[in-house]
């Protein structure tokens, strides 16, 4: 380029000057590059799934990620820095190692603060369900199905949703990435999947709704998954939440009578943002 | 080889590849930095065949020799001949951009009509003819006097002028030429010959005593000034500037008296005074050629001491002064008013001239010589203008040349009638122009054919043509035309030869005496006269460019002189009010007169005050609480405007300096947007408006 | 080798390959400077005038000032501080002053629109490169450069009496003093025209020196040393204004007078001045 | 992704815009703040355009004051702008993770006062369109070009470490290709960092080094360090003790307008504490500098060096400002603990500390063109046109705009939930 310009001589200090000036810029736009490659390859190798929960996951307030073993009681104040991934997390493995026996509740009872929280099911954080399915008299495969529902804390905040839209039958989900949408008063609120496959029916009506899952990994891809006596801690922590999440957002409005809640909150309490009620309570950040 | 999409993608994707490894995009980018030079708002360059030409300048009457550089024809650039005998290859600021003229935006392009009764003033285009009709029906019925005004006589055009008004029983034939012959014509009156014409021998001069001549500001023929002073260290030539503000020329003195404002008469006298009281020069010899009482009687009237009084120099200064004059080989003496400020009066004028005869300088070499011996064969009506009397004119033309020396409209209309008409030759709307009636334009400089004589300061006789530089535009008219369809309107009969007529004459006159050399402006030769073939040959030789130029006439001839000069009253009071001076430069005391470009000397820097400022020392500032670039009101008893402060040191304490220059970007002199600071002087019953009691007070 | 300062006449493409032509004939170094005596000047302005026609600059706008003004050459009157009537005043013309060494404007250029050419010395501004930050402005001690603040304006007819060697720059870019380049250009072609490799100093002479009534400037070769100008700063009178700033301008001033000689040394402020002036 | 179920990044209502759960005033509030800046903006953008389009002597800079009103704001801008590479470098490069709180804040002020910079110098320059020739024919020993080049990269840098702020907004998130590439340059934000820091460093430099070499200038000239006057490293060492003082002024504005805890205190002290070091470092430099310039390099030029001071409006009395009131003083409030606790102090040392940097870059820019060179030279002021005035209102304008939209519809600072559930719980 610069030799042909008209009187341009290469001096130490154009070389000095601009090969500086150019090794910067291109180390800018090769970290742009960079990051343009990798975010593709994160899609082709469909790692963007995971990355879209660990943002949103780290977006959280650390109240929100409260490890399940300090609903046990097990931990103190363990705060999950790992996508409530406890597949992969070594202190999660220790902790069950530690774990004599399953820890004695009352699993039976599934009415916990007046939710009704069936224990033959797994519970995701973000008050999504897994059971499996249970295949008619005289069927003995394991197909790895799944069906997928929202638990009755997630159902009763919402209440009717205005518009719902299922994840179609045949595509893919993953496990932590929205698996419903449901939209009311205004508030988009996308519900998350507990676990990943591909969809194989779907359905509900005004008050369940649900997805008909094959499941990749029926082991490794539940471990995440709240369960048994783990439940109970838990709806009593998001029960906090909930009030807190209340509180900030509308101030002096509280969860007085500390009871059920209400089908349709949002009708009887509008001065409330639900909107950031939901979010945070849906793990939305 | 088949053809697949393949190959293409690959041709395609190579050739791009390839296209950025050769020099074209970076050659065609590097290019695009001149493109952008094609900026709209930029003009572009004339392009064209390149050529010299050869002319005068006749801005001035000096006539400086000028080389033209010419696109397509076009002058350009003009400079000066180099070795020029006249000029020395000097021109002024004004002259080197004289060419700028043609183009000057207060050009009139059309013949124009005021209708001044209108409340807008507006000027409407006229055809020649209804105009001269017009003028002559005025003419013929007026009752008070026709006159012309005529800036810079001694031109072909002013002959014509003196043709027709001698054929009206009311013709009046006007000047208020530069005066910087004022000494010259003063001693003319005095003495008994009066058909010579003389001249300054500064070329041979050993002092010279100026009473405010500005000497060194492109006075008379600069280059001439210039080769001469530049000289002075090996010529020894001395020169005392007695003047009351210090001028460039004051700078550039050996001697600078600082007089007093308006005691230039008082300064001659006490000069005169001394030289006859001490016998500084031979009294009996004088008493041969004049009778010096009166000069005496008027230079004893008044004590040294009173002298020192009333200039406000030392008299030993004095002393020392005269005693130069008087043992200097040679010395000239000479007044010169100050562009801006108008002439001296007569008395003035008369003691500065009889310096001259007291010391005997007139016909000697180095003093003041006979360059010519002409029969006057005309006896002229030509009327210096503050010899008219006032209200008395009805129809005034005025010429299109100015003399580079300042003339305030309150001089003209106080000569004119209450009903007149003025009609104006000036091809600009320029301050003068504005009050005319009619705009007649004639070409602008370098658009017709001009004689160019001998200049009235100079020693030799000379003659140059100034041939065009430029096509003249069919809407302008020569004024010879312009009189021809005037004399026909009204009737007359008047013989007008053309310009080019009259050179033949004289190219013939000079040709048949064989006296002088012809300087070739085209190859810097000089060629004597009695070389040339014939006159034919040396009038070619004048168009092609050249300056004929007299060998230096030594004829000694005996004068006697009238020293009529009349004794001071009393002593001049003094106040302790501020005086106002106004100061211009010849080069620029009209808008019209000066290139635009000239702005860098006016607007863009501080190198001369154009029009609206005034200077004062900081002394004066400090009394009335101004300070620099402060916007003041100026008052006189004519009138005030707004003026802007310029401090400077060198001014006299109670003086205000203020400058007659161009208002360079005005567009509409009439009426009240334009204010001159002459229309705040008071014009004395001299003609002339030196000094002004004024007062200045902050805005 | 190429020679960007004959870019001042490159857009008139006709001579552009005149321009290559001239461009392969070398030349022999010469450093031109300049001399001007204060002493013979009497700010006549006949140098302004000239340069201005010479090298197309504009002239003034209604608002233009002695702030925002294009005066190549600039002719300052400056007093004594004396009062009057020991009053005295010189004129100094003020320009470029084609400093040699570390050329302020030279170094501060972002994109080298300011070179200074190594066979003349002389410093030119290409304002076709010309960005218009005004840097070189700030570097400028002698305050020698100027900013194109409007666009150029000449009346319809001027734009034909333009001189056709020298490219009127456009609005927003900064100009100054060349020694005429236009003029050197034109000696260069006679003198490659010519076969020789020195140009005729008789052929180039900067419009200013042309022009000057009193013939106080010099202007040559200061490598010659058989040259005028190398002989007249000899003179004990020489001096050169900020030269201890240790630019080395080519511009040299001469006067017998001392007290300009001391004002030419003089550090900073006068302030006896600005209290006039202030 | 194979699943089809497709988000829909639609605002339903403004407020879909805003992060979840943090407060914000209503449309209309923000619409009545927002309208008189945008106004000014507007007001601004038609004295630049004037500038443009017919030219610069709409401004009242001169051939004397080539400099004025608009390099003096530049000058300003990019040592306040310095917050957002400094805090880069504490956060990323020495891990002070802390500043997490306030480094978002930081990016947008640096990409303001950087983008604004650049902006006015390009309606500063004479010919805008002819910019691109400094990479073209670039003079390397010119420090204006260090300073294009530099900022040039600088700004780019700025450019992308802005981009994750906006993608993670509300809707714009829901877009998983954007959040992805978010996710991966945050990764990569050490490596701009590092390179921001280095630019900073060089062009923070160069811009002082533009005065500092100006040989033909004695008061700004200064003997050279290397390659590069002192005024480099002053100008570097200045600008990055000033930097988190304006970051902390900032925030503090920002939670005086908006009424709301945006970042907890001990940040705020931190960030003081920081500038005080610097700052104190910069003041020893900064007279050091000062006296070997009065005793060496001004003489040895030919300039006493306090006649430069001898005028009424720029007396000595600007340099003793300059180091002690806007220097000395406020670094020694900032590094006292106790001092730096309390509001008034840190906050008010962090307004002293801003002030010395306008004021030096004042110095630097106007004064440095007021005083005389040559004999007969005069001393000069210069006041700015309208058209200057309201082009550097615009900037301001600029910045109030853009940092209300990005305050209101991304995440600047993360603590802010977190404090006003503390606040409210």
């Amino acid at each position: 380029m610069f030799p042909f310009v008209y009187e341009f001589h290469w001096t130490p200090g154009h070389i000095i000057f601009l090969g500086v000036f150019f090794s910067v810029f291109g180390m800018i736009i090769v970290t742009l590059i960079n990051a343009m490659l990798r975010s593709r390859k994160d899609f082709r190798f469909k790692k963007a799934g995971a990355i879209l929960w660990k943002t949103d996951f780290e977006d959280l307030p650390k109240f929100a990620r409260a490890c399940r073993h300090e609903f046990t009681g097990e931990a103190e104040h363990r705060v999950c820095d790992n996508g409530f991934n406890c597949g992969t997390c070594e202190a999660h493995q220790t902790f069950l190692a530690q774990q004599k026996a399953e820890i004695n509740s009352d699993i039976s009872q599934s009415d916990i603060f007046g939710f009704t929280m069936p224990p033959d099911r797994m519970y995701h954080r973000g008050h999504t369900w897994v059971k499996k399915m249970e295949h008619g008299a005289g069927s003995d495969t394991d197909d790895g199905t799944y069906i997928v529902g929202i638990d009755d804390f997630g159902n009763r905040l919402i209440g009717k949703p205005e518009r719902v839209s299922l994840s179609e039958i045949g595509s893919r989900i993953e496990a932590n990435t929205a698996g419903f949408i449901f939209e009311k008063a205004g508030a988009h609120l996308r519900i998350l999947s507990p676990i990943s496959g591909e969809v194989i029916e779907h359905g509900g009506n005004d008050k369940e709704w649900y997805l008909k899952v094959k499941a990749d990994d029926s082991t490794n891809g539940m471990a995440h998954l709240l369960r048994g006596a783990e439940i109970r801690p838990w709806i009593t922590r998001e029960m906090e939440r909930l009030q807190m999440s209340l509180a900030t957002s509308k101030i002096g409005f509280t969860l007085a009578d500390g009871g059920e809640l209400l089908p349709d909150m949002n009708r009887h309490y509008p001065n409330v943002d639900w909107d950031a009620v939901w979010g945070e309570m849906f793990l939305e950040a | 080889m088949n053809i697949t999409r393949r190959n293409i993608l690959k041709l395609i994707g190579g050739s791009a590849v390839g296209f950025f490894l050769t020099p074209l995009p970076y050659k065609v980018l590097d290019d695009s930095s001149i493109w952008t030079q094609n900026w709209s708002l930029t003009p572009p360059l004339p392009q064209g065949p390149v050529s010299i030409k050869y002319s005068n300048c006749t801005l001035c009457a000096a006539g400086c020799g000028v080389k033209a550089k010419c696109v397509n024809g076009i002058p350009c650039q003009l400079i000066g001949i180099p070795r020029h005998p006249i000029d020395n290859g000097a021109l002024c600021a004004r002259g080197l951009a004289g060419h700028h003229l043609v183009n000057h935006p207060l050009r009139v392009a059309l013949p124009q009509k005021f209708l001044h009764k209108s409340p807008d003033s507006a000027m409407e285009p006229i055809s020649f003819q209804t105009a001269v009709n017009e003028i002559a029906s005025q003419i013929q019925k007026s009752n008070g006097a026709i006159a012309v005004f005529d800036q810079q006589p001694g031109r072909i055009t002013s002959e014509i002028y003196f043709e027709f008004l001698n054929q009206l029983s009311n013709g009046i034939y006007a000047t208020h030429p530069s005066r910087e012959d004022a000494t010259l014509s003063t001693l003319h009156e005095m003495i008994d010959k009066n058909n010579a014409k003389l001249g300054y021998d500064f070329e041979n001069t050993q002092l010279i005593v100026s009473f405010g001549a500005p000497l060194l500001d492109d006075w008379g023929i600069p280059g001439r000034m210039r080769k001469i002073f530049g000289k002075r260290k090996e010529s020894g030539l001395k020169l005392i500037q007695i003047e009351s503000c210090q001028s460039r020329t004051a700078l550039q003195s050996d001697v600078w008296l600082p007089i007093k404002p308006d005691t230039e008469y008082f300064a001659a006298l006490a000069i005169a005074n001394v030289l006859i009281k001490e016998n500084l020069v031979l009294l009996a010899a004088l008493r041969q050629i004049t009778d010096f009482e009166k000069l005496k009687h008027a230079a004893l009237q008044f004590t040294p001491a009173q002298y020192s009084e009333i200039t406000g120099i030392d008299f030993s200064i004095i002393r020392q002064t005269a005693n130069k004059l008087a043992q200097s080989k040679s010395a000239i003496v000479l007044s010169g008013p100050n562009p801006g400020a108008g002439p001296f009066n007569n008395e003035t004028e008369k003691a500065i001239a009889s310096l001259n005869i007291l010391i005997g300088s007139i016909g000697t070499d180095g003093g003041i010589v006979i360059r010519d011996l002409q029969k006057e064969n005309k006896n002229h009506i030509a009327r210096n203008w503050n010899a008219i009397q006032d209200h008395s004119i009805e129809v005034l033309f005025i010429d299109s040349v100015d003399s580079g020396y300042a003339l305030p409209w309150n001089l003209i209309e106080r000569k004119l009638q209450p009903q007149h008409t003025i009609i104006s030759l000036s091809p600009y709307l320029n301050e003068i122009a504005a009050h005319a009636d009619y705009i007649l334009p004639s070409p602008a400089p370098y658009e017709s054919l001009v004689e160019v004589p001998a200049h009235v300061t100079s020693n030799v006789n000379s003659f140059s043509v100034a041939v065009p530089l430029f096509a003249k535009p069919e809407t302008v008219i020569e004024p010879e035309n312009l009189f021809k369809l005037i004399t026909q309107s009204v009737g007359m009969q008047l013989e007008i030869p053309t310009t080019e007529e009259a050179v033949k004459q004289k190219a013939e006159k000079i040709f048949s005496t064989k006296r002088g050399s012809v300087f070739s402006y085209s190859d810097g030769t000089t060629k004597p006269v009695s070389e040339f073939l014939s006159a034919d040959d040396l009038c070619k030789k004048l168009f092609e460019g050249a300056a004929w130029s007299d060998k230096p006439n030594n004829s000694h001839h005996p004068f006697r002189f009238t020293l009529n000069i009349a004794a001071p009253k009393n002593v001049p009071k003094t106040t302790n009010s501020l005086v106002l001076i106004p100061q211009g430069w010849k080069v620029a005391v009209s808008s019209s007169s000066i290139s635009p470009i000239l702005s860098k000397l006016f607007q863009e820097s501080e190198l001369r005050e154009n029009a609206g400022t005034i200077s004062i020392n900081p002394e004066t500032a400090t009394r009335y609480r101004l300070r620099s670039n402060d916007t003041a009101l100026l008052e006189t008893e004519e009138g005030k405007m707004n003026v802007r402060v310029k401090l400077n040191t060198s001014i006299q304490p109670g003086v205000i300096l203020a400058s007659v220059g161009p208002a360079l970007n005005e567009t509409n002199f009439s009426d009240a947007t334009y204010n001159d600071v002459l229309s705040l002087c008071t014009i004395s019953d001299h003609g002339t408006w030196r000094i002004t009691q004024a007062k200045v007070s902050k805005i | 080798m190429h020679n960007l300062r004959s870019w001042n006449v490159e857009n008139n493409t006709s001579k552009g390959l005149e321009n290559l032509i001239m461009e392969t004939i070398s030349e022999k170094k010469s450093q031109y400077g300049m001399m001007i005596d204060l002493d013979r000047c009497n700010g006549c302005g006949a140098c302004a005038v000239a340069c201005a026609v010479e090298n197309n600059v504009p002239p003034a706008y209604q608002q233009t000032n002695t702030r925002t003004g294009i005066t190549w050459m600039r002719v300052f009157e400056i007093p004594n501080d004396e009062q009057f009537p020991q009053s005295d005043s010189v004129f100094v013309p003020m320009f470029c002053q084609q400093c040699e060494n570390e050329t302020p404007c030279v170094t501060v250029c972002p994109q080298n629109a300011v070179e200074i050419d190594p066979l003349t010395g002389i410093v030119g501004q290409i304002p076709q490169r010309c960005l218009g930050c005004r840097y070189c402005m700030a570097a400028c001690p002698y305050h020698a450069r100027y900013f194109n603040w409007r666009d150029p304006k000449w009346t319809d007819g001027m734009k034909l009496q333009l001189n056709p060697d020298v490219a009127p720059r456009m609005r927003g870019v900064v100009e100054k003093c060349n020694f005429c380049h236009g003029r050197l250009h034109t000696a260069r072609q006679k003198a490659a025209a010519n076969g020789s490799e020195k140009i005729d100093p008789n052929d180039y002479v900067p419009a200013c020196v042309e022009s000057c009534p009193n013939k106080a400037i010099i202007f040559g070769d200061l490598e010659d040393g058989s040259s005028e100008i190398s002989q007249a700063i000899k003179s004990k009178n020489t001096f050169r204004f900020l030269s201890r700033l240790g630019t080395e301008p080519k511009v040299y001033f001469n006067s017998g007078r001392a007290w300009v000689r001391e004002m030419a040394e003089q550090a900073l402020t006068r302030t006896k001045k600005e209290e006039i002036y202030g | 992704m194979d699943n089809k179920l497709k988000t829909r990044p639609i605002v339903a209502r403004e407020a879909g815009l805003m992060p979840r759960g943090v407060e914000r005033t209503s449309f209309t509030n923000f619409l009545f703040w927002i309208l008189p800046w945008t106004a000014l903006l507007c007001f601004g953008v038609y004295a630049i355009y004037l500038c443009l389009a017919d030219g610069l002597w709409h401004t009242n800079m001169d051939n004397r004051f080539a400099f004025g009103l608009w390099i003096f704001l530049d000058l300003t801008v990019i040592a306040l702008g310095a917050g957002a590479f400094f805090t880069g470098f504490l956060l990323y490069i020495l891990r002070r993770k802390e500043l997490k709180a306030v480094i978002n804040s930081a990016v947008v002020i640096g990409l303001i006062c950087y983008s604004g910079a650049v902006s006015i110098l390009m309606v500063d320059v004479g010919q805008p369109l002819r910019a691109w020739f400094t990479f073209w024919h670039p003079n390397t020993h010119s420090m204006l070009t260090e300073v294009t080049f530099c900022l040039t990269c600088y700004l780019t840098v700025l450019i992308i470490e802005y981009i994750p702020i906006v993608l993670k907004n509300r809707q714009l998130r829901q877009i998983p290709k954007f959040l992805v590439f978010e996710f991966e340059l945050h990764k990569l934000m050490p490596v701009l960092a590092g390179i921001g820091t280095f630019l900073s460093f060089f062009h923070q430099g160069s811009l002082g080094g533009l005065f500092g070499v100006l040989r033909g200038r004695p008061f700004a000239f200064r003997e050279e360090l290397g390659i590069w006057p002192s005024t480099f490293f002053l100008f570097v060492l200045s600008a990055a003790a000033a930097g988190p003082s304006f970051v902390m002024l900032t925030t503090w504005l920002v939670q005086k307008i908006s009424k709301k805890q945006l970042v907890k205190p001990e940040v705020m002290q931190f960030l003081g504490k920081v500038s005080g070091i610097l700052l104190i470092f910069y003041i020893m430099l900064k007279s050091v500098d000062t006296l070997i310039w009065i005793n060496s390099t001004s003489p040895s030029e030919g300039f006493p060096a306090f006649e430069f001071y001898a005028r009424k409006s720029f007396g000595t009395w600007i340099l003793l400002t300059e180091i002690i009131a806007f220097g000395l003083v406020p670094a020694l409030m900032l590094l006292n603990k106790k001092l730096r606790a309390r509001p008034v102090f840190l906050y008010g040392a962090g307004l002293l500390v801003c002030c010395g940097i306008m004021l030096n870059r004042f110095v630097m820019t106007i004064q440095t063109l007021a005083l005389p060179t040559l004999p007969f030279d005069e001393f000069m002021s210069y006041i700015p046109s309208w058209e200057e005035a309201a082009a550097f209102l615009a900037v301001i304008a600029y910045g109030v705009v853009l940092y209300s939209f990005t305050f209101r519809y991304a995440t600047l600072f993360p603590q802010e939930r977190e404090l006003q559930q503390i606040q409210r719980g």
